[in-house]
C-alpha cells in the first residue's frame, strides 16, 4: 500500500507547520476528489460521492493544527477532512469502491467512512449528525482529564440542525475541547445559503458565548492561524470555539451534479476556481517565501500523483467483501 | 386487478410513479389554494427525484417553499398551517429523517386531533422515501414505515404503482388526518397507464394486483414489483401466487389480507423494512390470526435482513428481498423443494 | 356555566387596555390555580399540574395585546395562557377533571388544553413543543393574507430545545407574524436556568436577525407595551419578536414538588411573593391612578371567587365522558 | 422461575424496581469510572421517579450530569462519550421523548459500529420509561419499544422485576453495543428480592415467571404482573398459564417462546404498546410460524389500543390491557367461554 502522508505535525507553536506538506495534503485532496469523479463517471465507483474540491484550504487548515490523537468529525463531503487527518488514499478508495480493504470493510462507503487510528470519528450522511458525537467526544475528553481536542465540521446547511444549538450551549457551560468547523461553501444541495440564514451566522455561536471567527478558507494559513488559537484555548482548559469558513465546492452538491445553472452562475464558479483557489494561493506565497520552487512542485505532484494512481489501482484490483460480512459488527 | 381499470371509458397515458405523484399534486394545488409544498429543494431543484419539477414555475415560491434543512421545525409548521386551514405536503427527503421528526410527527401532528378532543385536525400530508438497493448506505437506505403505522392517529400510504400513487396521494392531501406517504425510491421511474380523467383512491382498501389460487403473497411498496416477477415465475411451475397489496398500512385492509389467504391457505409476507418488529410482522399476525383455521402452513415473512444497509454492492444485494428468494420461499411454503 | 370575561380588547393604540379587566382577568387566573391545586390536593384532580401562579403578569399583559382571533400555543404551565386568551374557567376545570364538559372533552387534560374558539391552539407537555405549531400558524397568516398574529408562549427550559433555532431562522427569513414569549422563571423541573443557559439568552433571538426585548414579567404594563408593539410590527408586515420576560412560579414544579428545598430556597420564594407579586404591584399603581379602590377591588375579587366557585361546582357534578369516546377523534 | 434462585447461596432483601436500578447503576459506576449518568434532573433531583436519589452525593456532578432539556443534543453527545472511552448512562426522562432522539439513536448509535466496519464501537446505555395509566395524557403515557426494537444494532431490555432491572441494567452498561433499556412507570414501586452478592442477567434469554400447561402468556415489563395476576385467577379455575417473559425484545430468546407455545399450544401476547404494528406482532408473529404445528388455536395479542392515550381516568382505564381482559382472553382460547 502506497502511504499517504500524515497530518503535518505543529513542533512548536513558533516554528509553525511545515508548509510543503500542508500544500502536498491540499494537493492530495485535490487530486483524490478528480479520481473520485473519474471513478463514478466510469462506473467503478457505486452510490454517489459528494466531491470537496476547492474546499481544501479548510480541511487541511484545521488538520494541521491538531495532534494525531485529537478527534474530527467529518461530513458527506468528507473526503478531505479524512485525508488532511491522515488517512491513506488506498483504502479510502477501496471503502469507496466498497472493497473489504476499506477502511469500514467496505460497509460505510464515501459517506461513513471513518479512521479510527487517526481519531477521524466519521463522515455522517445525516447534515448536523455528527455534532452531538464531536461534542460528546469533547465530554469524554474532559471527563477523561486529556488534552486532545475535539473538530466538528459541519457545512452552511448544518445550521438549520437544532441540534447545533443544543450542543453548542453545552459545550459552552461546560467548556468542551471543542471547535466547531463551519465549511459555507454557499449552498446547501441546490439552494443558497442566503436563502436559508437568517441573521449574522457568527452570532449563531456568540449567542451561546462561544467566541466565533470568520475566516477566509481559501487562505490555508488564515484556517490554521485561526484553528491553532482555539486548539489552545480548548486544550488549556478555554472552552470551544466556531469558525466560519468561507469557501466553496467546484463540483456538484454530488458528482452527479453536473448542470448546476438554475441554482448558481458558470461566472460565479469560474471566479472561485480562477481567483479564490487555496491551492494556487498557497502556491504563490511559497513560492514568494521561497518555501518551493516550480522544480521542486513538480516533483511533488508527480509524487502525489503517483502515489493516488497507484492508490486507485489497489483500489480497483483489491476484492469485495466476503458475503458473510453482512451479517457481522452489527452488535460489539 | 380489483382496482378500478384505469381506461375504462377514458383515456390514460404511461406516467413514471414520479410524474404521477407530481401530478396529483399539482391537480391538488389547482383545485384548492390551501395546499402548498414545502421542503428542502422543492422549489427549483423540484426534489433530488425531481418528483416536484415544475411545480414552482407554475404555483409561485409562496406555495412551494424552499426550506433551510430543519425537518423538525418544518414539519412543525406544517401540523401549525394545518391547525390554521391550510393543507401542507411536507416533503421529507429521506425515509431515514424520520428519525429527526418523529416528536412533531407522533407526539404533535398523530395527537392534536384526539387531545383537543376533536376541536383541531391537522390536515397534513407528509411525503418521504423508502428503499434500499442504491448504494446509499445505512443513513440513506431504510424503510421506517414502521414507526409511523405504529402511532394511532396517522394514516399511511405505500403505493406501488403510478396508478395507485396519483389516486391515494390526491386523497392523502385531501384527508383531514395526517397521512405519511412513503415512496419507494426504486419506483420512482417504473412506468404505468394513469388516467387523463381525475380520479381518487380511498385510503383504507388493498388491491389484488394478481389473482392465483395457491398462495398469497402479501407485498408492500415496490416487493409488489419483486412478487408480480416472482409469481411470473411460479405461474411457469404450476404455481398461481395471489399478489395482494394492502396500499396502506394504516387503515388495513385486514379482511381483504384475511380472505385471500383464506382462499389460498398459504402467506408470505413481502415488505421492505427490517424484518423484526417491522410492518411485516403485522401483516403475518394479522392472517395468521384471522385465517389460522384455513392456513396450511406457517405464514412465511420476507423483510430487510436485520443489520443497518451496508454500502458495498455485493453485500448490500444480500439484504433485501429478491424474487429470487421469494421464488424459493413460496416453492418451499408449496412443498416444491 | 359561569362565564369568565373575554380577553379585554385594545379598543385604539391610544386608549390602551381596560386595566380593571387586566387585573381582574389576573386575579382570576391566581384564584383558578388555587382551586386547582385544591382540586389535586383533594384527590379530585387525577394527575398532575402546573401551576402558574406567580407569572400571572406575562400571560395576561400579552393575551392583552392580542386580537380574538390572533393564535396563541402554549405549555405545559399553561391555565394562565388559557384564562387570558377568554376561555371559561368551568370548561377548564372540566378538562383538568376529566369531564366531557372539559375543553377537549376530557382527553386532554391540564396539559392539553386547548380552545379552539379563541385561537389557543393548545398547551403541549413536550418542553419546546408547540413552537412549530405556532410558527406554523404565523406561515399559514402570511399565506392567507390575514393581518392576525400568532405567539408562542415558552419556558426558559425550551431554550434547551434545538426546534426554537430553526423555527426563529424561518420565522424571521420569511418574515412571519410570531412572537415568542420566554417565561424566564429562573428554574426548568429541579435546575435552574443559570445552569443551563449560556450566553446572554436575547442573543439566541438577535443571532437570527429577530429583535428580542428584555421585560419584567411582573409588571403587566411593561408586558403589555412590549407585546403590544411586537404585534404592531408584526400585524404590519414587520416579521417575529422574542420577549424575555423574567417571571417566577410561586408553587412547585408541578402540584406535587412540595419540598423544595434542595433546588431553591424559602428566601427567594419569599421574596418574589412579597417583594414581586404582579398583582400587589398592579393594585399599588391602579390605586394610585385611581382606576381602582379598595372597594372596587372587594367587589371585583367576590365576583370573580364566585364565578370560580361556580366553575369547580360545575366541574365536579359534570359527568366523565361516555367508554365510547375512547375510540372516537382519533381521525379527522 | 427458570432464572437463577435470587438467594442460593446468599442474603436477600426486598427492593423497589427503582432501588433496584438504582443500585445496579451505583454498583457499576463504583466499578468502572467510564461509566457516567447524563439528562434532565438526574443529580440532586435524581430523576422526577427519584431512581437515582442519592448518585451525585456519591460520585459528584463530573458523573451525574444535569443537562438542559436537550434530549438530541445530550442523546449525541452520549454516542460520542461512547465511542471515546467512556459508557455513558443516557437519561430520557419519558420514553414519549424518543421522538426527539429516533435521529442520534436510530441513525447514530445504532448505526456507528456497522458502518465502520466493527472499528468504532457505542457502548452507550440509555434509560427510559413506558407505560400509561398515570393519568398523563397522550404525550407521556406512551410505550415506544417497537421503535427501537425494529432498528438492528440495538440491544433493548424490558425489565419486569425488580431482581430483573439490576441484573439486566448490569449487563446492559456493559455491553459494548447501545441498549435501550424501559422502564415502566408503574413498575417503580413494585417490590421484590434482590440478592445481596453481585449478579448479572444475560441479554437474550425468556425468563418463564410462572410455570403451566395449557396456555403461554407472553408478557413483556408491567404486562408480566397482569399476567401474573391473571394466572392466578386462572388457576382456580383449572387453566394453567405458563407466563413467559422475553425480558429483552432484542435479542430475542425465540426458542424459548416457542418451546413453551409448543408445549402449551396455546398462546396470548401481552405488551403494552399500542396493538397495531407493536412489539406483540413481532412476538405473535414469530411463535405463529415457530409453532405451527402445534397451535390449537389462533395466537391472540392484547395491547394498548390504537388510539393516543386519553386523560381522562375513565377512559384511559379502557385503553391499557387489564388482568380482566386477559383472563377473558385466554378463557375463549380455551374454549371455556
Ligand atoms: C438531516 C438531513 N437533511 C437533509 C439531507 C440531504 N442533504 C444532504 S447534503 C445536504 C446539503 C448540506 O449542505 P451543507 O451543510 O451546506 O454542506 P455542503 O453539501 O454544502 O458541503 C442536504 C440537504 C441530509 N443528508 N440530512
Ligand atoms: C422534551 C421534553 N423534555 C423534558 C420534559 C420534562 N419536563 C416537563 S416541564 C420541564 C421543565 C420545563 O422548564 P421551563 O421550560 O422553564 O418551563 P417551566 O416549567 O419553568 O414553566 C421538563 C424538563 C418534557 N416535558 N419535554
Ligand atoms: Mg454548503
Ligand atoms: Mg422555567
Amino acid at each position: 500500500m502506497s502511504e499517504i502522508q500524515a497530518t503535518p505535525q505543529v513542533t512548536s507553536a513558533e516554528s509553525g507547520p511545515d508548509w510543503q506538506r500542508v500544500y502536498r495534503l491540499m494537493l492530495t485532496i485535490r487530486l483524490f476528489e478528480e479520481r473520485a469523479n473519474d471513478l463514478y463517471q466510469r462506473k467503478i465507483m457505486p452510490g454517489l460521492a459528494h466531491l470537496s474540491s476547492g474546499e481544501e484550504g479548510v480541511a487541511v487548515g484545521v488538520c494541521t493544527a491538531l495532534r494525531d490523537d485529537d478527534y474530527i468529525t467529518s461530513t458527506h463531503r468528507g473526503h478531505g477532512h479524512c485525508l488532511a487527518k491522515g488517512a491513506s488514499a488506498d483504502r479510502m478508495f477501496a471503502e469507496l469502491l466498497g472493497k473489504a480493504a476499506g477502511y469500514c470493510g467496505g460497509k460505510g462507503g464515501s459517506m461513513h467512512i471513518a479512521d479510527q487510528e487517526r481519531g477521524n470519528l466519521g463522515a455522517n450522511a445525516i447534515v448536523g449528525g455528527s455534532l452531538g458525537i464531536a461534542t460528546g467526544a469533547a465530554l469524554s475528553i474532559k471527563q477523561r482529564g486529556s488534552d486532545q481536542v475535539a473538530v466538528s465540521f459541519i457545512g452552511d446547511g448544518a445550521l438549520g440542525q437544532g441540534v447545533l444549538y443544543e450542543v453548542m450551549n453545552m459545550a459552552s457551560l461546560w467548556k468542551l475541547p471543542i471547535i466547531y468547523v463551519c465549511e459555507n461553501n454557499l449552498y446547501g444541495e441546490y439552494t443558497a445559503s442566503s436563502e436559508t440564514i437568517a441573521g449574522r451566522p457568527i452570532e449563531r455561536a456568540t449567542a451561546f458565548g462561544i467566541p466565533a471567527t470568520e475566516v477566509d478558507g481559501q487562505d490555508v494559513r488564515a484556517v490554521y492561524a485561526a484553528t491553532a488559537e482555539a486548539v489552545a484555548r480548548a486544550r488549556s482548559g478555554g472552552g470551544p470555539a466556531f469558525l466560519w469558513c468561507s469557501t466553496y465546492r467546484y463540483f456538484g452538491h454530488h458528482v452527479g451534479d453536473v448542470d448546476r445553472g438554475y441554482y448558481r452562475s458558470r461566472e460565479e464558479e469560474q471566479f472561485w476556481r480562477e481567483q479564490r483557489d487555496p491551492i494556487s494561493l498557497a502556491r504563490v506565497w511559497l513560492e514568494a517565501d521561497g518555501l518551493v520552487d516550480a522544480a521542486s512542485l513538480e516533483e511533488l505532484a508527480e509524487e502525489v500523483t503517483h502515489e493516488l494512481d497507484a492508490a486507485v489501482e489497489f483500489a480497483v484490483a483489491a476484492p469485495f467483501p466476503n458475503p458473510d460480512q453482512v451479517a457481522t459488527d452489527v452488535f460489539a | 386487478m380489483s382496482s378500478p381499470d384505469p381506461t375504462p371509458e377514458g383515456e390514460s397515458r404511461e406516467l413514471t410513479m414520479a410524474q404521477a405523484i407530481r401530478e396529483a399534486i399539482a391537480e391538488e394545488m389547482r383545485r384548492d389554494s390551501s395546499v402548498f409544498v414545502m421542503g428542502e429543494d422543492v422549489a427549483e431543484a423540484g426534489t433530488p427525484f425531481k418528483v416536484l419539477s415544475g411545480l414552482v414555475e407554475e404555483f409561485g415560491p409562496e406555495r412551494v417553499i424552499d426550506t433551510p434543512i430543519s425537518e423538525p421545525g418544518f414539519t412543525g409548521m406544517g401540523v401549525g398551517a394545518a391547525m390554521t386551514g391550510r393543507r401542507p405536503v411536507v416533503d421529507i427527503m429521506f425515509g431515514d429523517f424520520l428519525g429527526l421528526v418523529m416528536d412533531q410527527v407522533a407526539n404533535q401532528a398523530a395527537k392534536v386531533h384526539y387531545m383537543s378532543g376533536g376541536k383541531l385536525s391537522v390536515p397534513l400530508t407528509i411525503r418521504t422515501t423508502m428503499g434500499a438497493s442504491r448504494r446509499s448506505a445505512a443513513q440513506h437506505s431504510q424503510s421506517l414505515h414502521a414507526w409511523v403505522s405504529h402511532i394511532p392517529g396517522l394514516k399511511v400510504v405505500l403505493p406501488s404503482t403510478p396508478y395507485d400513487a396519483k389516486g391515494l396521494m390526491k386523497t392523502a392531501i385531501r384527508d383531514n388526518s395526517p397521512v405519511v406517504f412513503f415512496e419507494d425510491k426504486m419506483n420512482y421511474q417504473q412506468r404505468g397507464q394513469v388516467p387523463v380523467a381525475e380520479y381518487t383512491i380511498p385510503l383504507g382498501v388493498a388491491d389484488i394486483k394478481r389473482p392465483g389460487k395457491d398462495v398469497t403473497v402479501i407485498a408492500t411498496s415496490s416487493m409488489v414489483l419483486v412478487a408480480m416477477e416472482a409469481a411470473e415465475v411460479l405461474a411457469q411451475e404450476g404455481i398461481e401466487c395471489e399478489v395482494v397489496d394492502p396500499r396502506t398500512t394504516v387503515p388495513l385492509d385486514r379482511e381483504a389480507l384475511i380472505n385471500s389467504v383464506g382462499r389460498t391457505t398459504r402467506a408470505v409476507v413481502v415488505d421492505e423494512g427490517h424484518r423484526s418488529y417491522g410492518v411485516g410482522a403485522e401483516l403475518a399476525a394479522v392472517v395468521s390470526e384471522g385465517a389460522f383455521y384455513f392456513l396450511d402452513a406457517p405464514v412465511r415473512r420476507l423483510g430487510a435482513m436485520d443489520v443497518p444497509i451496508p454500502f458495498s454492492p455485493v453485500l448490500e444485494d444480500l439484504t433485501v428481498p429478491t424474487v429470487q428468494g421469494l421464488v424459493d420461499t413460496v416453492r418451499e411454503l408449496c412443498g416444491r423443494k
